[in-house]
């Protein structure tokens, strides 16, 4: 009971802080500094239609990075803190039949889940949605595997290599951004084409197809390693 | 009429609280990563309230929204992005605690946090 | 400046003229207390008997060497110590080596006879001598201090530390004498002059009864009367340094005489009426009485 | 030069590369990691010689080919630049050290490790506050995957807890960065800056507050650290290295760089948080037993002290990043060490390290860390604090000194007592592993590099703050140059040793003697000639004695360097080293380590109150001589000569502080102890004249100060003597005779007339001499007879003669008896007290005088005079080497007492420069002062000739008398027939205890006990707040938060 005491007034002082934040904020009524900056020079600059995949993928560009390192980072942890319980080895014991409904739904929805998630990240630039929705996307389409089939075996290999190849190669269009282009990710080291062409925007739609990729590997290794910590 | 963003940032504030609410009271792991996922979700409602403008779209070029007009016809697009960034953190973090739970679970067959606590002092 | 080689005679005239004196004070001294206690008392000349047979015997035997020492730095020290100081005023004859050194040198040089004693019992192996030692030093702790304050302020009020220039300013006659200047200063050393001539109620340290005569336990013949030649001459020695601080000093024998003599009755009296004090008992008795007027000396002077 | 992105882009490239190799290249994937770690190392190994080399300014590294405010920016100053190699060295030895885990654990393991350092890389670099956000989650979830790393069950509690207050600080973060975007409009850093009236008022003030209390929240501020420790517990040791040095230091650096958007008002928050974290963390530390708990709490606490730096930057100008990276690579460099060295050890207590004996080069990496944490010379820690307390007292901020001072104290407090169980305690259960033989550092060869490369920078670094201070390189200086020479020499065989320690100790006083003043020449023929004299005595010990040399060296070093110093830094620095050398002398004794501990804390505690003192009086001034001491203004300068005043009693052990003295010196080996006590205390009265010349007398509220230091002076006579007395064991009452003594010097000192200080003089010559032969005749008995209590020894002088002597001129001489020279300092000293106006102290020191005779007559009855007992009846004299400084010493007594003018008249003269009347006049060999003469000559052969012709007359009649055996006494009938009962020793003066036994209450031990059982137990009362429950570490989180926001409010 006094938990609970503590903790509401622990929360109350911090709602106090809330408080002021929300009573004291005024919406803008125009673009702030940095805003306005995008807004203008996006289109012209970078050509890329969807202005906020610019700055997730080249303006902030680092911070992508840093955020695909730590799904890369989630994913192997995950596998080491659940390899390292595995070594002690349980056998799956006999599996409660799956619904007819679900394994069906699954052989035929899947391909088009797949198909999806591609659309999204490779329109990334241009459409809402990028690299990252799309991957989970596509992970939504290796979760719908798994619920179909639990003892479904993934190959670690095949995910780590599409992993570990997506991040070679984002880190490496990088690299080429810092010794071609104006700096570390800048994605002019590609022909900027048209704005809302498919092929437009220099190295945003390679970068964020990468990514995509890369996230839905991660996700499906992080799924597979704690689908097979399954006790039946 | 209130601008929806204040509603909004409302709501992620009173998330926010709710969430460590249940994470400070609930003894049981998996309760408090639910509930630590109810604050991230809290915070990137704010995160996402902060660039809204009435009467203003998405920061999409397209016909709607020719290159031009952009500047007076789109909202800030820099909170998107940052929300885009923090959702993936907050997913990794807690796939992370979910990881551990388990771990924590294996080595003790408990999951009360009071159990946990050999290192102290 | 040269040494001059006369005053080596005329010490040791200085020297045998107290000597005789000392062994006939201690007599006349034992004879009072014995008439005191309708009793006859030794003849005058006992001392002189014993210190003829001691000297006579010869001893076969021997300790070690420190105590062999003991002896001999008893009574260099009471030699020493009356050699030091000046016991005639104004007389260049009997002024004897006291340029060697002041006051100071006087105060400290008491210690040298009693350090080389407690050497010399403590090699003797008798548990009884090394007893008698610690009383004497533990007693002499606490006696020291007053006489050592009161010094300190006689040294304040005529603000120098050599003996002749402080029995010089005391020759005005006897009103000049300190004892009316700074009597609190003289009742100081006078209690303190009590704790150390080792009589009654002072004398636990060689309390014959108690412990087989103290520290000397294990000395005989020779040695004996080494020590028996020293107490007879450290008294006087100690004395002449009272006299000479605090009573004026002597500007001739007579003088000198008397005044010896009337300060040695002052400890035979007081020891003639009180019980014996326990080391402790002692101890308290001079920080309470004793120390209290030695301060006020200082303060006051 | 390669681009700082470079760092980021190899460790990415790396990881995501290791992903690539199958399972079982093991060894190439090891390969691939330390490939990178080294190229990140090298890339900025190369900016850092760039920056040192070249005046380059800062570089701005840009991302994504757009300026600043519209995309993340990285740069690279002089302070990234270190700070990453520092991170990537630390990170790269981590790597070597975990081989074997991370061999075994798999590729996994190392890519966490590669973004983990890749992680802080970019905390470091990085301009822009979202970045530093994801940077830090990034270093958050590597920590919790790193921490896997451990064998330690218990760590993955650990983990989560770390997990959920990551969430809770990634919570407020989040909030404050996009409020504070929304204010200012930018997401840089130092746009915000440029902007604080935004972040002043309203949103912008709790954004900046949210900010800032996230990332202090990450710095394990107090009380929020409670997961911090136990990560610090139960991880694998590497990573605790990487996680208290690298990750300590880059978060530090994040906070130092987002501290201004908060604006002038967050230094004071961001001090206070510092000071307290750092206060407390060092008072919990004191109760623990596990070695790897008690590193975490350091190492919090001086993260906590680097950021109450921080907080304290606009004070300190443009020695702030002296002062802050000096206190940080301290820490990382010791902490790194003390962490991988805690790994080769198998037990977690704290006496379990005394396994480190068998490997000396070890011990001497333990204690070279332990040197380095507490910031003693000549490390960086030593020259960054001075700074730090000269320009905090020129600020007028004392009270924060004082906080960090104290809790320096405490830290050091318990590191020695560390070090003592190391030095001293045997390991509770013996480690039934494989007994690690020779002098290697650990098994491993990659164990041992990591240590030897933190070894290696932590004298490295020493040398180089040593430069950067602009004040005299303290590695540079010829004395410890020569201490240190013995390190390496300490193969050779003692007695070479020991010749070229002599030689070089009179070497050196040849070659500057003409230098100094009289006044200093008498101290440097005490600590040089007189050091050489007493080092004789070790040519005893055979064998070759490892650790004793450069101890005693480093004694001497700082003992000569404290004469030759004329600046308070270089005074401070000597005083620092000759304690530190004289603590690993004391250390050496049989049961020393206890009293090394107390004398080590009462030195450190003396220390720091001259660095309080010197620091008061600088008042801010780079540089401050010792003369300028008399040109402080008038409302310090008392406050100034207190603290000096206090700092110097502790060495001479007046009374208060005394109580480390008997049992340091008593425990002490047979050739330490005259050193300790004949050279070692002159150092305290040396900073009294050095102090007493420059201020002379003060007043403070009235009262003159050093009136109060003639009442202690006639204190510590009193007690030191009156102690001694009721000593059973012969050298606590040679220790207990020295407080008296000091308590004497001190008092002439005090007198401030030409006499009393030549009375001091005089004792401290006297108190040389006659301490040091004491203590070598006492020790050479007690090694004849195997024991040091007097009760148990009697009748020695048939069979040690020539001790016998040593200790009957040494009592003569303590005495004062006249012929000696000790009638000489009771001359002076009666002649200096008719010249001053004092009164009632004297009546003390009167009583003090004739205290002496007691213990000196008990010390030569007990053990020389009296019943010699049956076992030492075949005992030998002491060994020549003991013997023979003895003689010496016997020897410079009479010379001393029969031409006294040979030393004093020189001083006399000295003296006359600072009070001009009052002193001797020098007429042939006769001395006069104002009031008395004294001629020792005549005495002496006045006293001669008597003594001659008395004991001439006496061998004469007894010529045949023949030594008779030892129980031919007279015993009333009786025949004595057991020595032990007839030999009276034992309760030696128990009529005297009855009288005055009363004053020896050891009133100030129990003092001191009361202050140390208070701060254990305070500590150990506080630190029940970890409960281990990792919510609750979540409610202290929330808790420190609210609370900071109230005071902020409040403020």
């Amino acid at each position: 009971m006094i938990k609970r005491v503590i903790a509401l007034t622990l929360l109350a002082g911090l709602g106090l802080l809330f408080l002021g934040l929300l009573l004291d904020y005024r919406p803008d009524t125009d673009l702030n500094l940095s805003a306005r900056y995008y807004a203008e020079r996006t289109a012209p600059d970078l050509g890329a239609a969807n202005i906020v995949t610019a700055i997730v993928v080249t303006y902030r560009g680092l911070d992508t990075l840093g955020e695909v390192t730590v799904l890369f980072l989630s994913a192997t942890i995950v596998g080491l803190v659940l390899a390292l319980g595995r070594r002690r080895g349980q056998a799956p014991a006999g599996l409660a039949p799956v619904g007819e409904l679900l394994t069906t739904g699954s052989r035929m929805l899947t391909p088009l889940i797949l198909l999806l998630g591609a659309y999204v990240f490779v329109n990334g630039h241009l459409t809402p949605g990028g690299g990252f929705q799309g991957g989970a996307i596509l992970a939504s389409g290796i979760l719908l595997l798994l619920l179909a089939d639990p003892l479904r075996h993934f190959s670690h290999g095949l995910i780590s290599a599409v992993e570990s190849l997506a991040g070679v190669f984002y880190v490496a269009i990088g690299l080429a951004g810092l010794v071609w282009a104006g700096g570390f990710l800048d994605n002019r080291i590609l022909p900027l084409g048209d704005l809302g062409a498919l092929f437009s925007a220099g190295a945003i739609p390679v970068i964020y197809s990468l990514i995509g990729l890369k996230v839905g590997a991660e996700f499906a290794s992080m799924l597979a390693s704690l689908a097979e910590t399954e006790e039946l | 009429m209130v601008d929806i963003s204040l509603i909004a940032m409302a709501t992620g504030f009173v998330l926010i609280l709710i969430g460590l609410y249940g994470a400070l009271t609930n003894g049981n792991l998996l309760r408090m990563i639910v509930a630590f996922t109810v604050a991230d979700a809290g915070v990137n409602l704010v995160l996402v309230s902060v660039g809204y403008m009435r009467g203003r779209t998405a920061p999409i070029l397209d016909s709607a929204v020719p290159a031009a007009e952009a500047v007076a016809r789109i909202i800030d697009p820099v909170p998107q992005a940052l929300v885009l960034t923090a959702i993936v953190i907050g997913l990794g973090v807690t796939a992370l605690m979910l990881a551990y739970a388990y771990r924590l679970y294996e080595a003790k067959g408990t999951l009360d946090i009071a159990k946990f606590s050999e290192l102290k002092w | 400046m040269p040494f001059d080689w006369m005053k080596i005679p005329y010490a040791l005239l200085t020297l045998f003229i107290v000597f005789n004196f000392g062994m006939l004070l201690n007599a006349l001294i034992q004879k009072i207390g014995a008439r005191v206690g309708r009793r006859y008392g030794v003849p005058i000349w006992q001392n002189y008997a014993d210190l003829i047979k001691n000297y006579g015997l010869r001893s076969s035997i021997t300790h070690g060497v420190m105590y062999y020492l003991g002896p001999v730095f008893r009574l260099t020290g009471g030699v020493g110590l009356l050699l030091f100081v000046p016991t005639i005023y104004g007389s260049e004859m009997f002024s004897n080596l006291s340029f060697a050194g002041d006051l100071i040198l006087a105060l400290y040089f008491v210690f040298f006879g009693t350090l080389g004693m407690a050497l010399g019992a403590g090699e003797s192996g008798h548990p009884n001598a090394a007893i008698g030692i610690t009383r004497g030093l533990s007693q002499v702790t606490a006696a020291e201090l007053p006489f050592a304050l009161a010094v300190f302020s006689v040294a304040l009020q005529y603000q120098t530390f050599s003996i002749t220039d402080i029995v010089a300013v005391q020759q005005a006659g006897f009103t000049s004498w300190t004892l009316f200047t700074n009597p609190l200063a003289v009742a100081a050393a006078m209690l303190s002059f009590l704790g150390s001539m080792m009589r009654p109620p002072f004398d636990v340290v060689l309390a014959p009864q108690e412990i087989p005569i103290g520290p000397p336990t294990e000395y005989h013949s020779s040695y004996l009367a080494l020590m028996q030649t020293n107490r007879a001459i450290f008294p006087i020695a100690k004395i002449v340094l009272y006299m000479s601080l605090f009573f004026g000093g002597a500007a001739s024998w007579p003088v000198f005489f008397l005044k010896v003599f009337a300060i040695y009755m002052v400890s035979v009296l007081v020891g003639v009426a009180f019980p014996r004090f326990r080391v402790e008992q002692s101890i308290r008795w001079f920080l309470i009485w004793a120390v209290p007027l030695g301060v006020l000396s200082i303060v006051l002077v | 030069m390669v681009s700082a992105l470079y760092i980021l882009a190899a460790a990415l490239g790396a990881a995501f590369l290791l992903g690539l190799l199958r399972e079982e290249r093991r060894g190439l994937a090891y390969g691939l990691t330390l490939a990178a770690l080294g190229f990140m190392t090298w890339v900025s190994a190369t900016w850092v010689w760039a920056f040192a080399t070249t005046a380059l300014p800062p570089v701005e590294i840009f991302t994504a080919g757009t300026p600043p405010p519209f995309a993340i920016n990285l740069r690279m100053g002089m302070g990234e630049a270190a700070l990453t190699l520092l991170v990537n060295l630390v990170g790269l030895a981590s790597a070597l050290y975990l081989k074997e885990t991370l061999l075994q654990l798999g590729r996994r393991a190392m890519a966490v490790l590669l973004i983990a350092i890749m992680a802080l890389a970019g905390l470091i670099l990085t301009r822009d506050l979202f970045n530093l956000f994801v940077f830090m989650e990034l270093m958050a979830i590597s920590t919790a995957g790193l921490i896997l790393l451990s064998a330690d069950s218990r760590a993955l509690g650990a983990g989560f807890k770390y997990l959920i207050v990551s969430q809770v600080v990634s919570v407020l973060l989040l909030i404050g960065i996009i409020f504070a975007y929304h204010v200012t409009g930018t997401l840089n850093i130092d746009g915000m800056a440029q902007a604080p009236a935004l972040l002043a008022t309203g949103i912008g003030a709790i954004a900046a507050f949210l900010i800032l209390i996230a990332l202090i929240a990450e710095l394990k501020p107090f009380p929020a650290n409670g997961w911090a420790l136990d990560i610090y517990e139960s991880a694998h040791p590497a990573y605790g290295a990487i996680f208290s040095a690298a990750s300590g230091a880059a978060v530090i650096f994040a906070v130092d760089k987002v501290l201004p958007i908060g604006g002038a008002a967050w230094l004071p928050v961001a001090t206070g948080v510092g000071i307290a974290t750092f206060l407390f963390s060092n008072l919990l530390a004191l109760p623990q037993t596990n070695d790897r708990r008690l590193l975490g709490y350091s190492s919090v606490g001086q993260i906590g002290l680097v950021l109450a730096v921080v907080g304290q930057r606009d004070v300190l100008g443009e020695a702030y990043g002296f002062i802050a990276f000096g206190l940080l690579v301290s820490n990382a460099v010791a902490k790194a060490g003390l962490f991988w060295l805690s790994g080769t050890i198998e037990q977690r207590g704290l006496t379990a390290w005394a396994v480190l004996r068998q490997r000396p080069l070890a011990l001497f990496a333990f204690v070279t860390f332990l040197c380095v944490l507490v910031g003693l010379p000549p490390f960086p820690g030593f020259y960054a604090k001075w700074e730090l307390a000269r320009l905090l007292a020129g600020e007028g901020r004392m009270a924060l000194l004082a906080a960090i001072l104290l809790g320096t104290l405490i830290e050091a407090g318990y590191l020695f007592r560390w070090f003592g169980y190391a030095i001293k305690r045997e390991p509770e259960a013996a480690a039934e592993g494989p007994r690690m033989q020779g002098a290697g550092l650990a098994t491993g060869w990659n164990r041992a590099l990591p240590i030897a490369a933190a070894l290696v920078a932590a004298w490295g670094l020493g040398f180089l703050w040593g430069d950067l201070s602009g004040r005299g390189n303290l590695l540079l200086a010829l004395p410890l140059l020569f201490a240190l020479a013995f390190l390496v020499l300490d193969w050779l065989p003692a007695w070479v040793k020991n010749t070229l320690a002599i030689g070089g100790l009179t070497g050196f006083f040849l070659l500057t003697w003409q230098e100094y003043d009289p006044l200093r020449l008498i101290f440097a023929a005490i600590f040089l000639i007189g050091g050489s004299v007493i080092l004789l005595a070790s040519y005893e010990t055979k064998g070759r004695r490892i650790g004793f040399y450069p101890s005693a060296m480093l004694m001497y070093a700082g003992l000569v360097m404290l004469i030759r110093a004329t600046d308070a830094f270089g005074f401070f620095a000597a005083w620092e080293l000759l304690t530190l050398g004289s603590y690993f002398l004391i250390l050496r004794g049989k049961h020393s380590e206890p009293h090394a501990l107390s004398y080590i804390l009462f030195s450190l505690g003396g220390a720091f109150a001259i660095l309080a003192g010197f620091a008061l009086a600088g008042q801010g001034a780079v540089h401050l001589p010792l003369d300028g001491l008399a040109k402080v203004a008038e409302p310090l300068a008392p406050w100034v000569f207190v603290l000096l005043a206090l700092g110097f009693m502790t060495k001479t052990a007046s009374v208060g502080v005394h109580i480390w003295l008997p049992g340091a010196h008593a425990e002490a080996e047979t050739d330490v102890s005259p050193m300790v006590s004949g050279i070692l205390l002159k150092a305290g009265l040396y900073g009294f004249l050095v102090l007493l010349m420059s201020m002379g007398s003060q007043r403070l509220h009235g009262v003159e100060l050093t009136h109060v230091l003639l009442w202690i002076g006639a204190l510590s006579a009193l007690v030191g003597n009156l102690m001694a007395v009721f000593q059973e064991d012969a050298k606590r009452l040679l220790a207990y005779s020295s407080i008296g003594q000091m308590g004497y010097a001190l008092f002439g000192l005090a007198l401030m007339n030409h006499l009393g200080w030549l009375m001091a003089i005089m004792f401290i010559i006297n108190h040389y001499v006659y301490k040091s032969m004491l203590f070598l005749s006492v020790g050479g008995v007690a090694k004849r007879t195997g024991t040091r209590d007097m009760y148990r020894m009697g009748g020695l002088v048939k069979l040690m003669p020539l001790s016998f002597i040593a200790v009957l001129i040494g009592i003569i001489a303590i005495s004062g008896v006249p012929p000696l020279s000790g009638f000489g300092g009771r001359w002076i000293t009666y002649n200096a007290l008719l010249d001053s106006e004092v009164r009632l102290p004297i009546v003390i020191l009167f009583l003090a005088g004739p205290i002496a005779f007691l213990y000196l007559f008990r010390l030569i009855h007990t053990v020389f005079l009296g019943q010699l007992k049956d076992e030492h009846r075949r005992i030998k004299e002491a060994p020549f080497w003991i013997v023979l400084p003895q003689m010496i010493y016997v020897a410079v007594l009479l010379v001393v007492a029969v031409v006294p003018g040979l030393v004093l008249r020189h001083v006399d003269n000295y003296l006359d420069r600072f009070f001009p009347q009052g002193g001797l006049e020098w007429t042939g060999t006769v001395i006069s002062s104002n009031y008395g003469y004294w001629n020792p000559i005549s005495i002496m052969v006045i006293v001669g000739v008597i003594f001659a012709t008395l004991f001439a007359w006496l061998l004469f009649v007894n010529r045949r008398a023949q030594p008779v055996k030892q129980f031919n006494i007279v015993f009333s009938g009786e025949r004595p027939f057991r020595p032990e009962t007839t030999h009276f020793a034992w309760n030696f003066f128990a009529p005297y205890r009855k009288a005055l036994g009363f004053l020896t209450t050891p009133l100030a031990t129990r003092f001191w006990e009361g202050i140390t059982d208070l701060l254990h137990n305070a500590g150990d009362l506080v630190r029940r707040l970890y409960t281990g429950n990792g919510q609750t570490y979540a409610y202290h989180l929330l808790a420190f938060v609210v609370a900071v926001y109230l005071i902020r409010l409040g403020a």
